[in-house]
């Protein structure tokens, strides 16, 4: 199959859903500049014109009610923000609307509105572009959320956010748009509501959200040379979150360690975390362990950045731990280093 | 004779909605109807003279403060006790309440009880007749104090910037629960403000449906002639209490004189006189309101004995 | 000691904090009106004037804003909401600017802001003045989180917030407004970040939140009747949470059920659970359950509102399987209705 | 000779803002600043001229394009290079960035990368002063684009409402990021719909720095007259791309024609050669700004040699 980056597939999607139906339509601060949103909006303006593809004023909240208006009257909106930071402008809509206005209408409504926004990272991004906040979003019922890995997900998931008659809130981590992988040309939805065993393995499950999963793929390279067999899972879709391949998996290897891209108070990993731990009761040997940004704002200065982070190393350490493993030499590893790919300034 | 059905149409409206808040007064401390009510009662021209100027194709957005405008475009009571007293015959089977009046059958697209938040549901709605080159308009109805939200001002902007079919309606009644305008809004006069956003305006402050009807028709054609939004800033009286039945003069955050004031021309019974002085007959009027008062007994009959919904019905309606 | 309200302990602890700091003021909707805020503002105004208690306009956003430069410039501001559902509106300032400041500036500011707003529940709040979402705000480092439950809390930890240096949001139930108890008359502060054990026991640990504290309470009083000894343990400050005492007391007892008066998805039920079932897995005897709102909206009419919530009964119930107890008799009991205290409207 | 001190103080300001700018642009490529930056470049007359006109007791508050303004307030550059450097001798140790420069010595209080933000904090600012009776103005300083947020019509309605000393300064450059002004408001003029809040405006285009600081002096006068809020609107060209260090006119979102029409009078140029006209010599001059240059070198040099803070410092800081 043809590769192609994520952020191509997340074009593609979009193009080929609305060659499909006129009713959808892309809208947000800078979908038709140059940069057409980190390249994931490239020739929506040209293929499809500015009535289905426009700017907006800088007025997030207004901009997402416009889009359940809209959505409750049979278009189906996708509206685009360039990072998630700026979607808690939004929350009251989101939750006080949003989330809530198919069932006060007793069913009679649909809401098929698609958020997209991007997780910032890196380069000094800084505690006010970087924010993930997924957990916030999957606590409000009504709400879908989905973090796609993978460019086959991106595409895939999105297709499936457009079609569903819900709103979907996708969140889309900025490091994974260089990320490639074979997608298919046809417009192929993937359903909401499954995770992907992104590998498979009998020694201890790390279950991982959107960029932790690079890391715990990572890992589960590295380890693997020395024995360790780690299955990783992505739950994709955290609400409503369906986990039954979770469950199975830490039933089988019964160790976990949950790697969220998020905080871990009160975060999408406790959420993981407290389920594994009561559906896995009698099949679990230890602990499940949660792992996930340091309890701080976002720093701006590298040395500090890297200590908010955590990555392939923090699993393989925790991982060792757990499994009472000698410390492994990584000296002669590579790891990720975004000083390759992502040199800001945003 | 075209005049004078308009004016007894417009009575029937003021009449319905002032009935069946009155209704709801009457039996609110049986407590069967389990839902805060903030009723329209004072402000009936607003609602009946409004929404009888709107069609078939227009649609409307408002407040926790529905029941005017709901009544008013849907004439239906069925459903609305119904929801009133939670039961299973609701528009939305109770889950709604008196907060989130809704009938899409009506085009009564959605109200909420945050402040301001329908009226960016309102551009949406307004929005999607421009997308689908479809006909008519957007009422959008608040309150007050919703020019005080951050919303509001965002979506006059956005409204205007793509000349949207919309027309805001601004339901003044100078309090926010009990608090005075003049304690919250540093502007004298919105009108003014609105318009150099590019909006059509236009303010009345009477009580009479007619007057309103009238300035919402104007309102209509001006947004046909030249595309740009409309803004209504009407004034009214609250009567009663912000949220549940009762007066409140009381606690003396407003006098009751100025009640009696706006008493003399309550819209009720101003239009009630006009249909005596063109020529309707006391006993014609009777009828009329006779009418309306079966359609009401009925509706608060079908509700007490409707159902209740199952009770798994929490959990359903969530997602599509 | 003399008994007050948890409503009365608010308003003395507010009262006493203002005559001994001038810099303190109090704002937000309805302050001031007859009502004061279900009377917890009572004779605010008419002792420190207008100047140090006065309404805003609706402007949620902005007028949090405001509270923190007014925080940073050396005053103490309280900022009142009726409904923690208006709280949404800021939740920009709140992620973006109130809980990061501090470290932004390198800590050379403080932030001392108590937000306080009120859960809604029952006569048909309906899905728009029903929200607690308390783990939304947990989950933002930089903010501290509170929900009293007792009057002695509602005095003593109000206190604690207005003399903190940092941001907190202070969230008091609309029914605990009623609940009677022994306060102390002098301003005595009850610590931040210590939790309450609200009542001893040795067979099963129950951490509740907020209202949900009275059910555990009533749910331990009937059960002791059956000999089963139930611990009661109330968090308080749920961030940053200090678990000491809540591990301690699941090591003990060995079995727990965690009752957050909110939704269970991503709530701050799932971070209880999942420290719990980290920290005291050697221990435990069973799996750490989970009891909460229905995931759905809030429905307004009440047959649905009181499957929505779940009560003493629930906790019992969930007891009584966990420990493979016998179905009791319930048809004796009382329990908590409120038809007889909140027949609403507000 | 009072005249031509206060001509010169602006130069060293504005010139101190462009060789600080430059400076960023000339090393911002060997990845050491790892911090996305908004440059000032073209803006300075504002940044100068308005706070050149404040006094110890004013506060400060602003956006993520805001070297301009912390330059002229502060006239520090080590720990405004520290910062961008990210090392421990940052204002912030590094915790802040280019978007998040901060002084509270200088009262400069406040500075965000979220749009329209600040305003509301610098309301808080005025709120402060006059609640505890103290001298001074809070200056706010925001973009065209922050017009459109709700924040801004907030904040807007309760600094007139109360009074407040606050001094609202409105960067516009016609774009936010390449989005052009026209795409985005409805409303022609700002001030018009500003004054209607009550609020004493003024309006500038020049890129003069003496002229925006006899503006602010006139503001500030206003103010303390009348006591209400004002409104400053003031335009400017933005030379480089939105973020970062380069200029962009081969995106064509807008034309390098313009740029040269505005180039002309750039505000550097201008004041300098203003100098050179009053009677200052090219020698005078040059003395001045070669200190500048030592300064600012100094202070790279201190940066670059600056130790980064503690991997510890990651979680301090987070609560008092
Ligand atoms: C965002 C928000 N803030 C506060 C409230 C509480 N509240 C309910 S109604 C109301 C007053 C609204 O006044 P207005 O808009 O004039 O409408 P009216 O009740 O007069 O019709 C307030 C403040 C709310 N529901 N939503
Ligand atoms: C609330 C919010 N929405 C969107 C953004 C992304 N953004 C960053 S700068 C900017 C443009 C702001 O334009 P303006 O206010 O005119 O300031 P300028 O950059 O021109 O100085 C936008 C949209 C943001 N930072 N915050
Ligand atoms: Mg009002
Ligand atoms: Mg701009």
């Amino acid at each position: 199959m043809r590769k192609i980056t994520f952020q191509e597939a997340l074009n593609e999607a979009m193009i080929q859903e609305m060659e499909r139906d006129k009713n959808i339509f892309v809208y947000g601060l800078d979908v038709t500049d140059h940069k057409r949103i980190f390249g994931s909006c490239k020739n929506i303006l040209e293929k499809f014109g500015k009535d289905r593809c426009f700017i907006t004023p800088l007025s997030e909240d207004a901009m997402t009610g416009m889009g359940l208006g809209a959505a409750i009257n049979g278009l189906r909106p996708i509206h685009i923000h360039q990072r998630v930071d700026f979607l808690v402008l939004a929350m009251n809509q989101l939750t006080n609307m949003v989330s809530i206005h198919r069932y006060m209408s007793g069913g009679k409504v649909k809401v098929p509105l698609v958020i997209r926004a991007i997780v910032g990272r890196g380069w000094g991004q800084s505690s006010q572009h970087s924010k993930s906040m997924h957990s916030i979003f999957a606590h409000i019922p009504g709400l879908k959320v989905v973090l796609p890995t993978t460019p086959s997900d991106a595409k895939g998931l999105l297709i499936s956010a457009i079609r569903d008659d819900n709103p979907v809130i996708f969140l889309e981590h900025r490091w994974l748009y260089f990320t490639e992988g074979e997608v298919p040309e046809e417009p192929t939805p993937i359903p909401l509501e499954e995770p992907n065993i992104l590998q498979s393995g009998d020694d201890i499950t790390i279950v991982a959200t959107s960029w932790m999963n690079v890391e715990a793929l990572k890992a589960a390279e590295v380890l693997a040379k020395r024995g360790v067999s780690i299955e990783v899972v992505d739950p994709r879709t955290i609400a409503p979150l369906n986990d039954k391949l979770i469950i199975d998996s830490v039933n089988k290897t019964g160790h976990c360690i949950v790697a969220d891209n998020d905080w871990i108070h009160c975060g999408f990993g406790a959420e993981l975390a407290a389920r594994i731990s009561e559906k896995c009761f009698n099949d679990l040997k230890s602990p499940v362990n949660r792992i996930g940004f340091a309890q701080a704002p976002c720093p701006t200065t590298r040395p500090l950045e890297n200590e908010f982070y955590p990555n392939a190393v923090n699993i393989i350490r925790e991982i060792e731990k757990k499994l009472e493993l000698e410390t492994t030499d990584l000296s002669r590893e590579e790891f990720y280093s975004w000083e390759k790919r992502f040199k800001g300034p945003f | 004779m075209d005049k004078s059905k308009l004016s007894l149409e417009l009575y029937k409206k003021v009449y319905l909605i002032r009935k069946s808040e009155e209704t709801i007064i009457k039996y609110y401390m049986d407590d069967d109807m389990k839902t805060p009510v903030h009723l329209s009662v004072g402000e009936e021209a607003i609602a009946a003279g409004v929404c009888h100027a709107t069609g078939k194709d227009d649609q409307i957005y408002g407040t926790y403060r529905n029941h005017g405008i709901y009544l008013a475009r849907t004439g239906e009571t069925d459903n609305f006790f119904g929801e009133l007293y939670g039961k299973k015959t609701g528009m939305a089977k109770g889950k709604a309440g008196s907060m989130h009046m809704f009938c899409p059958e009506c085009n009564f697209l959605g109200t909420s009880a945050i402040v301001a938040t329908c009226i960016p549901l309102g551009l949406g709605g307004a929005f999607a007749k421009k997308y689908k080159k479809e006909k008519g308009l957007s009422f959008v109805f608040f309150g007050d104090g919703a020019l005080e939200e951050g919303a509001f001002w965002e979506s006059l902007n956005f409204a205007c910037l793509h000349k949207l079919p919309i027309i805001f309606v601004c339901e003044d009644n100078g309090l926010a629960i009990h608090s005075h305008i003049k304690d919250r809004q540093s502007f004298k006069s919105i009108t003014d403000i609105v318009s150099k956003f590019g909006c059509n305006v236009f303010k009345e402050k009477s009580t009479d449906p007619e007057v309103i009807h009238n300035l919402t028709l104007e309102a209509i054609k001006k947004q046909k002639e030249n595309g740009k939004p409309c803004f209504m800033h009407l004034k009214y009286y609250r009567y009663l209490e912000h949220v549940g039945i009762n007066q409140d003069f009381k606690f003396g955050y407003r006098s009751e004189d100025e009640f009696k004031k706006w008493l003399k021309v309550d819209p009720v019974n101003l239009q009630r006189k006009k249909l005596l002085k063109i020529g309707f007959s006391e006993k014609e009027i009777k009828k009329v309101e006779t009418e309306i008062d079966k359609q009401i007994d009925k509706s608060v009959e079908l509700a007490e004995k409707a159902p209740f919904p199952d009770c798994e019905e929490v959990l359903t309606d969530v997602y599509s």
